[in-house]
């Protein structure tokens, strides 16, 4: 829609959003997404009709895929929202480049994330009670529960995230309604530009306020990691019952997001037209060598866990040796090959400038840090204090396709990102592109 | 009566001497009392003499709001004025409506009497204790009894008369009885053949013995697939005539069991396991020393100090040398001594206060040998006494199954009469039996549901439940109690005294029958005995007298028969925990209760040793197929530790084909595999695997305890030293000043027969959820018996520890819910509110002891669901999507609380009795306020074996246990505690 | 229906041009001014005097009062209205109120620092003279505008565009707006 | 370049911001005083129909008969009681007799069956209730269920929303007046019962009503 503007423009910035025509390929994608996504539609409605038996999930394993999926997605939104926050508040040259799609996938995980502790509640239709309303019987939410902190942290991400997105997106929005070409688009366009009109003075306000937003998703970020990680730190469950489980979630949290940004990153340069302009061999480098660097991080994390279970007394040594070598190890030892041996390919500079190891590399994290969360979870509830109780859990289809149809939305929301939006931010770029040349 | 008074049994109450408080009544009391008079007096004309208002009329009255189905306790109504209120046309006398009454009546097992206390709201039997007067109960429960008010409801149970696989009116059915009769009596009974279950009812035996004389030439037999033992076999060659022995386990001081499961199986069972346990913990008396020789693990061999696996021959073997050597009074041989050494040696120290028990599918031999071993102590009359048998019909031969068998292969059985039983399925393979029943020209079967039998009858009668009729039967000692209905029939049916009255044209119904039968015993007395007979539900002083045994010369056993060859492999036959002889397969409850040792639900096994397993390439899981003389039978091994090698021992009662829909094609059917010759024990079975697996179904996965501290076990002498940690908190602890609950369990008591399990189920209407929903690991009971093995997988300890709620004062999971629907009570009760649950599941997750449930489903709403008659309407029936756990019955602390205010008094010690409580025979479960020193609770907690479960979390629970005392050393000293 | 003066706009090439353009014009005592630009400019903002030190200051107030909020209501509501024992835990559990609290106060921090943006910008507006302004559609790609306002004490319409026209300005436009 | 919107389309925009704020606090305001109001709660609605037209004023104000004559297990046990048939018949058996509103009387004596009156005030199947203790510490059957004496056809007077129990539960002392109904079946025992023991008792644990 915005192709008549480009040779009338100087900047590089006009290119964006670049290559006019949208291929097959995108439409084949985002068919096969909206697919996934009828289908995580028809699983949450079984759930609601039938109940939640539906899944694997039984005593002691009272958690399964629900958890854990919504502690990989919430992960995956948090490290993409702290990596954003951080580049705005440094000014990095990295942020044109990444803010704008980070920002967005930020939100698209979060709202993934959202899905599960909603529906995984025996009464999903009742999840209000958590909020502190007046009722007519009196009763409040339980504050001592992770899980209420869990529901303002939930909330408050959404909101947060989508304001650290829709402001850094606000000139775009601007610049969107200048070109638009249909009536339509430029009304629509122009509603959402609030009638910007990119005053100096509207600029000054408006760096504030990115700024002031980014330095509130850091704390978030951190906060709302180290909440997930006390629902279970809090619990009793031997390899749950941990101080350090915080910080494990943080670190693996923002491996995830930045596997998530290298694996967009790669697939933008591989699928777009001309935007490796914009997100140059030199941005790729930079988030690689990030990527590694976290991935060293994950791996003493790693190591402090066994560490400290094996120091914490006989139970917790049981309960991480079960990890390591029980029913569930295969879980653990592939967590440990993707997110942090995998990652050892970034050492080489060609690895990192290269989009289909990005892409590998990328989702070999993300999965990793999938298989981490479900190895702490499920693995860590099968070695619990009365062997009595101990089973095994296996998940159900109905599960695979709760989390396939996540995954699902997650890519449709991201395609159509790409697809009406500027992936980069167009009026951070013009920015830079000034400073270069006054400079 | 009030509702708080059905739980106010006084906790203390022997079956010795009448319990002063008497709390339950007859109905037939209530119709006779001046109260009905009066209103027979009312302006009613069919009121107008007061016999029109009898039980029946009574229970009509209570029962009508059953009619239009105003059913509490059922799923949240959703009509804009909720439920009806129901104006009854007239109350039953003492009847308040919703508040509950009790009846005594007895249930029958092998064909003895078990008192039971029925609990019923508005004319709903919804619960069924033990009758403390009792002397089978002493107020105790097990499984069946608990489990027979949903096999009440069951619905599929037979409705209606059927011939040749048609519906038929009960006219049709009256009008065929009364033509048999007529013809019969024409020719004297000639060529009727009477079928009946040994059952000790004296009306049964007085109207059999009248028809005797009226129809001289029908013939009679008897069949039940667990009481044709050896018993009286047995007893006739020691004693010349059949015997029924009665144990006193309070005497006992050594006791040697061979075979059988006289604490945990059988109509006495529940009576030998109280005298056991108040023995045990007698303070003046030693403890007793338990020997127990089986082959299979029974519940008496876990509780004994020294248990011997030893297959059938073995056992055998060892019997006649504990035999000779008690006989010779040889000074033992110097050491080491053998094992029969050893317990002859600690029979003959103890003399009189000796006891040998054989079980009841040891060869004749082997229990002839333990009753002279008994007469060569001494011990007759003080550990055992002889009585005459409590079944008098069923003792000779000729009226065994395998006469009615030759007689039908004679053909000269015209019509054939199966009142009861199910002998078309659970006769002994060899007989063929369904077939033979298909050659007789007429045959009727009268049975509680249309069964494998009631099919290959040409007349099928639906037969009243045992809580709908009258009746009288003997107990095991031989006292007498009175049956009566607790509620009106629930479908037009018959009992087997029925039909045996038409045939004799005896008239009136079955309370007629019943009387009849007590006035010929009372004479004049019976006005004034029958009401109190019928109240209590027991006979007072109509125990069986020790028999006069013309002083037994020194019996000798015949040699032992040849030693069996090589390649021998031994099947042994026993009841099944759960379902018993078959009788109880669809009954839910039971079907979902955990077995014993294996924990195995809906099915069964055939067990093994892991020896005898591997030597035949066999795992747990496989299906072997068992072939003897030309009968074969499929079944999945389960390899049991504990269980003697050589052997496999297989439960009968499943692999019903005609059950119901949750009875039906569950498990496998070992009868067929059964020889009408050797009934327990099949010797010659060639085994062999056939490669194909069964997904056993098992609540229980891990069986050792992990070196952790969960089951503790304190020597039988010496004191017991524990380190005491102080208590330390970061939190100020709540002071529960006021009532406080909490609960002992002990473990030395604990024989784990389930008995709690199913009451708390019966109580607290704990879904049934399936075996899909059980294999995927979603049990519901609220109460568990956790069983581990600890020592050598050969012979292993077995220890059972039941697993209720612990009412942890710091209770992890209150913690964790985000909604406040799981708080603590200021009586420091840990309260579940289902209505505020939105299911996170994360209370459960915190649990250390993992005892909430979660209904994933809507239990209670799908098969195969209790039906709502027999859900109790004190608790609330729980729906989808919501956790649950052990309340301590707060139902029953609500009606206590509510009935103390009333009356301005503190509630008593021992007026709350949680369900639990109640059923347990050995009373090893104490409940109370842990805040009065008086208290049973208090005590017990004192008790210096009192611990916690998991202590180190600090989760301060109010469940505590006492540990077990370790089993006595080979002949040493008993210690005492 | 009347046509009025709404001011000067013109259009430079170059965010240098608008610099100058916008110092000169302040020399020239003209108060009243507006730049703009697709991307910030900050020193033009100095030029302009912009003060936005108020949005951290709001922000900040916001988060407090926001996190304050939110602790006293759930030991209100814990502890105060319907106390009840949770595990043998103080109803008074301030540990566990404290993340609730943080993640709340962030809440108010974003949102307080967006709105605030949105009100001194005096956003939403949809319709503006400045719209009005021929090729203004390429500020928010490539174009710089200067606008001196009609209001300005000091204006004088020939004036200012002749000074305009000196800094080198691309186009000068007189922007009429009917009230 | 071209306005996009026209000068009233800001107007408009405030407008419908105002707009949709005011309609969000109306919605939740008034869906705060919904729930909480008399009609969401059918206080003061009377049952659509009853087997009989019974007429409460008539039997108490009129013919002076005692709340716990009829209710006749009101005072020991939870279910108040409903009459039986035979309780009616004392006196209808003459009076009215032969009135057709009475025919469902008669049926029920006669049958056996019993009459289903639509119930009024009626709690969820998970609040358990038991009049007779309620009553024991002196809550009068009119605190709950009003001037049933006056009312033509019986209709509910309060709420009994867990708020309204909890009020009451949270500070007994002003409904739990120290007088006896008339015909209860405790006078006696009355002197024995010390207040505390009515209010020792914790009410406000759930168990109390929720098992």
């Amino acid at each position: 829609m915005t192709d008549s503007r480009v040779e009338r423009s100087a900047t590089e910035a006009a290119r964006i959003p670049l290559s006019p025509r949208y291929g097959r390929g995108w439409l084949a994608a985002l068919i096969a997404s909206v697919l996934m996504v009828l289908v995580l539609a028809y699983v949450i409605a079984e759930l609601v009709v039938a109940g939640i038996g539906i899944w694997g999930t039984n005593i002691p394993f009272v958690w399964g895929f629900d958890l854990s999926n919504y502690v990989w997605w919430i992960g995956l939104a948090n490290g993409c929202s702290l990596f954003a926050a951080i580049l705005v508040l440094r000014r990095h040259s990295l942020r044109t480049a990444i803010n704008r799609f980070a920002e967005g996938l930020a939100l698209f995980a979060v709202i993934c994330a959202a899905i599960f502790p909603l529906f995984h509640l025996g009464r999903p239709w009742l999840f209000y009670w958590t909020f502190p309303y007046p009722a007519t019987f009196q009763v409040w939410p339980q504050f001592r529960s992770p899980l209420t902190w869990d529901f303002w942290a939930i909330i408050t991400h959404l909101i947060v995230t989508t304001m650290l997105w829709y402001v850094g997106l606000l000139p775009d929005l601007a610049t969107l309604r200048d070109r638009a070409r249909t009536p339509v688009a430029r009304r629509v366009f122009g509603s959402f530009a609030l009638g910007w009109r990119s005053s100096v003075r509207h600029w000054a306000f408006h760096q504030r306020a990115y700024r002031l937003v980014a330095i509130a998703v850091i704390p978030l970020a951190l906060v709302i990691q180290s909440t997930v990680a006390f629902e279970f730190a809090i619990t009793l469950v031997p390899s749950w019952h941990e101080t350090r489980l915080p910080l494990h979630y943080v670190v693996s949290g923002l491996e995830s997001g930045l596997g998530l940004i290298l694996l967009a990153a790669a697939a933008l340069r591989g699928s777009l037209r001309g935007i490796d302009r914009f997100i140059d061999d030199e941005d790729m480098n930079l988030i690689g060598k990030l990527l590694l660097a976290n991935a060293l991080v994950a791996c003493l994390v790693y190591a402090g866990e066994v560490a400290s279970a094996l120091l914490a007394g006989p139970l917790m040594v049981e309960a991480i040796l079960n990890r390591l070598v029980g029913h569930y190890a295969g879980l653990y030892w592939g967590a440990i090959a993707l997110s942090v041996l995998l990652p050892q390919a970034l050492w080489s500079s060609r690895m990192r400038r290269s989009n289909p190891a990005g892409i590998l590399i990328g989702l070999g994290v993300i999965a990793g840090i999938w298989l981490d969360r479900l190895s702490i979870i499920v693995g860590g509830m099968q070695r619990d204090y009365l062997p009595s109780t101990w089973r095994i859990y296996a998940p159900t289809q109905p599960e695979w396709a709760l989390f396939l149809g996540s995954i699902g939305l997650f890519a449709a929301m991201f395609l159509l990102l790409m697809r009406f939006l500027p992936v980069v931010s167009m009026s951070e770029t013009r920015h830079d592109e000034y400073r270069e040349a006054s400079s | 009566m009030t509702g708080e008074e059905d739980d106010g049994r006084p906790s203390d109450v022997t079956g010795s001497g009448p319990c002063e408080t008497r709390l339950w009544r007859s109905l037939e009391e209530l119709a006779g009392s001046e109260e009905v008079r009066r209103f027979g007096g009312a302006e009613f004309p069919e009121a107008a003499t007061p016999e029109t208002i009898d039980r029946r009329a009574l229970l009509n009255l209570m029962t009508a709001s059953l009619a239009l189905g105003g059913l509490t306790g059922c799923a949240v109504n959703r009509q804009p004025w909720g439920a009806p209120l129901l104006a009854q046309p007239r109350l039953a006398p003492q009847h308040t409506p919703g508040v509950p009454l009790i009846f005594a009546t007895s249930l029958e097992l092998d064909g003895l009497g078990r008192g039971v206390l029925v609990r019923s709201h508005d004319g709903r039997p919804v619960k069924i204790d033990g009758n403390p007067l009792h002397p089978a109960s002493l107020g105790g429960t097990d499984v069946f009894m608990q489990a027979e008010v949903l096999s009440l409801y069951d619905p599929d149970r037979s409705t209606v008369p059927m011939a040749g696989g048609m519906r038929r009116s009960w006219d049709d059915a009256s009008l065929y009885v009364t033509q048999l009769s007529h013809q019969f009596q024409a020719n004297a009974g000639r060529g009727l053949h009477i079928l009946l279950e040994p059952c000790a009812s004296p009306t049964r035996d007085r109207l059999i013995a009248l028809a005797r004389q009226t129809l001289p030439e029908a013939r009679w037999y008897f069949h039940a697939p667990l009481t044709d033992g050896n018993t009286h076999v047995a007893t006739a060659r020691v004693f010349g005539r059949p015997l029924d022995p009665v144990l006193d386990l309070m005497q006992a001081d050594v006791i040697l069991t061979l075979g059988g499961d006289p604490l945990g199986a059988g109509a006495g069972h529940i009576r030998y396991a109280a005298d056991y346990a108040q023995r045990r913990h007698a303070r003046d008396r030693p403890l007793p020393r338990l020997y127990s020789a089986e082959t299979s693990p029974s519940l008496t061999g876990a509780r004994a100090d020294h248990r011997l696996a030893l297959p059938p021959r073995e056992i055998e073997a060892l019997a006649r040398q504990v035999l000779d050597l008690v006989r010779n009074a040889a000074p033992p041989p110097a050491a080491p001594q053998s094992l029969a050494a050893i317990i002859a040696g600690d029979l003959r120290r103890a003399g009189a206060g000796g006891l040998v028990v054989p079980g009841r599918e040891q060869a004749a031999d082997v229990q002839a040998i333990a009753h002279a071993i008994n007469v060569e102590l001494g011990a007759v009359n003080r550990t055992v006494r002889y009585v005459e048998p409590i079944i008098q019909a069923s003792t000779d031969q000729s009226s065994s199954l395998l006469a009615l068998a030759e007689a039908i292969g004679r053909g000269v059985v015209d019509t054939l009469l199966i009142l009861g039983g199910n002998p078309a399925y659970d006769a002994p393979g060899d007989l063929e039996f369904a077939d033979l029943i298909g050659r007789v020209p007429s045959s009727l079967h009268l049975s509680y549901y249309f069964d494998e039998t009631s099919r290959v009858c040409r007349w099928h009668l639906p037969a009243r439940h045992a809580l709908e009729s009258w009746g009288d039967l003997r107990a095991f000692d031989g006292t007498a109690g009175l049956r009566q209905p607790v509620t009106v029939p629930l479908v037009e049916a018959m009992t087997a005294e029925d039909v045996l009255a038409q045939l004799v044209g005896e008239a009136g119904d079955g309370h007629a029958h019943v009387q009849a039968t007590w006035r010929e015993v009372w004479g004049e007395e019976f006005d004034a005995r029958w009401p109190t007979a019928l109240e209590d539900g027991v006979i007072a002083g109509s125990a069986a007298p020790a028999a006069s045994l013309a002083a037994p010369v020194g019996w000798s056993p015949p040699p032992a028969g040849p030693p069996v060859a090589a390649g021998y492999s031994m099947v042994v036959f026993a009841p099944d925990p759960s379902v018993w002889d078959g009788r109880f397969a669809n009954n839910g409850w039971l079907q979902e209760l955990p077995k014993p040792f294996t924990k195995q639900v809906w099915g069964n096994a055939a067990l093994m040793a892991s020896d005898t397993a591997s030597a035949l390439g066999l795992a747990t899981g496989d299906i072997a197929t068992f072939t003897h003389g030309g009968r074969t039978i499929e079944a999945p091994i389960w390899i049991m530790p504990g269980h003697a090698p050589d052997a496999v021992t297989m439960t009968l009662g499943y692999g019903r084909r005609a059950a119901g829909r949750q009875g039906s094609q569950r498990g496998f059917d070992a009868y067929p595999l059964r020889s009408s010759r050797e009934l327990w024990a099949l010797a010659g079975v060639t085994i062999a695997a056939n490669g194909r697996r069964d997904a056993l179904i098992s609540t229980q996965h891990h069986h050792g305890m992990e070196g952790r501290d969960i089951v503790r076990v304190v020597p039988a002498t010496g004191p017991v030293n524990w380190p005491v940690e102080p208590r330390r908190s970061m939190y100020p602890d709540y002071v529960y000043d006021g009532n406080a609950w909490g609960m002992s369990i002990d473990l030395d008591l604990c024989l784990g027969c389930n008995a709690c399990v199913v009451a708390c189920q019966a109580e607290n209407n704990v879904p049934i959820v399936g075996p899909d929903e059980v294999a995927q690991g979603r049990e519901m009971h609220w109460l568990r018996i956790d069983r581990y093995f600890a020592g050598v997988p050969d012979a292993p300890e077995t220890y059972f520890q039941p697993v209720p709620c612990m009412h942890c004062e710091k209770a992890p999971c209150e913690v964790v819910c985000p909604v406040n629907a799981t708080v603590h009570s200021s009586e420091g009760l840990n309260e579940m509110t289902y209505n505020r649950c939105v299911g996170t599941r994360t209370c459960s997750n915190n649990c250390p002891y993992k005892v909430r449930r979660f209904n994933w489903f809507n239990y209670n709403q799908k098969p195969p669901a209790a039906p709502d008659a027999v859900q109790n309407p004190e608790v609330t029936v729980r729906w989808r999507g919501v956790v649950e756990k052990c309340t301590y019955c707060v139902h029953r602390i609500s009606t206590a609380r509510i009935a103390a205010k009333m009356e301005g008094r503190p509630i008593r010690d021992g007026e709350v009795m949680t369900a639990c409580q109640q059923a347990c025979p050995t009373r090893a479960i104490v409940f109370g306020n842990i805040n009065d020193p008086d208290s049973a609770v208090y005590r017990c907690r004192e008790n210096p074996r009192s611990y916690e479960l998991l202590k180190d979390l600090n989760t301060r629970p109010r469940t505590t246990y006492l540990a077990r005392i370790a089993g006595l050393g080979r002949g040493s000293v008993g210690g005492t505690r | 229906m009347s046509r009025s003066d709404y001011g000067i706009v013109a259009e430079f090439a170059s965010a240098n041009g608008l610099l100058a353009a916008t110092r000169a014009a302040r020399d020239a005592g003209y108060r009243r001014l507006d730049a703009f630009a697709p991307f910030p400019l900050a020193d033009v903002s100095v030029v302009l005097g912009h003060r936005t030190a108020v949005v951290p200051l709001i922000a900040a107030t916001a988060a407090v009062v926001g996190g304050g909020l939110s602790y006293l209501a759930q030991y209100w509501m814990n502890a105060v209205d319907y106390p009840l024992n949770v595990g043998g835990r103080p109803l008074h559990s301030w540990p566990a109120f404290i993340p609730a609290t943080i993640i709340v106060s962030a809440l108010w921090l974003a949102a307080a620092a967006f709105l605030t943006m949105l009100f001194k910008c005096g956003l939403p507006r949809f319709s503006h003279p400045m719209f009005d302004v021929p090729g203004f559609e390429r500020a928010s790609d490539e174009r710089f505008f200067l606008w001196v306002s009609s209001e300005d004490p000091a204006y004088e319409p020939r004036d200012v565009a002749a000074l305009l026209q000196r800094q080198g300005a691309v186009a000068i436009t007189r922007l009429e707006v009917t009230r | 370049m071209v306005q996009l919107f026209r000068p009233q389309a800001d107007t408009a925009f405030r407008l419908w911001v105002i707009a949709s704020a005011v309609v969000v606090i109306i919605v939740l305001g008034a869906g705060y005083i919904y729930v909480r109001s008399d009609a969401f709660w059918r206080v003061g609605a009377t049952a659509p129909m009853q087997p009989i037209p019974f007429r409460h004023d008539l039997h108490v104000a009129g013919v002076g008969i005692a709340c716990a004559f009829c209710h006749s297990t009101a005072e020991r046990a939870a279910h108040a009681g409903m009459p039986t048939a035979h309780a009616c018949l004392t006196c209808h058996s003459q009076i009215l007799q032969g009135a057709t509103v009475m025919e469902p009387l008669r049926t029920s004596a006669a049958l056996g069956t019993p009459i289903a009156w639509t119930s009024v005030t009626r709690l969820p199947n998970f609040a358990y209730f038991h009049h007779g203790v309620h009553i024991r510490s002196g809550v009068t059957c009119e605190t709950c269920h009003g001037r049933v004496d006056q009312m033509r056809e019986t209709e509910k007077v309060h709420t009994m929303s867990m708020a309204w129990c909890l009020d009451c539960h949270r500070n007994p002392a002003p409904n739990a007046v120290r007088t006896e109904p008339e015909g209860s079946a405790v006078e006696g025992s009355r002197d024995s019962l010390k207040v505390s023991e009515i209010f020792a008792a914790p009410l406000t644990n759930c168990s109390v009503c929720h098992r």
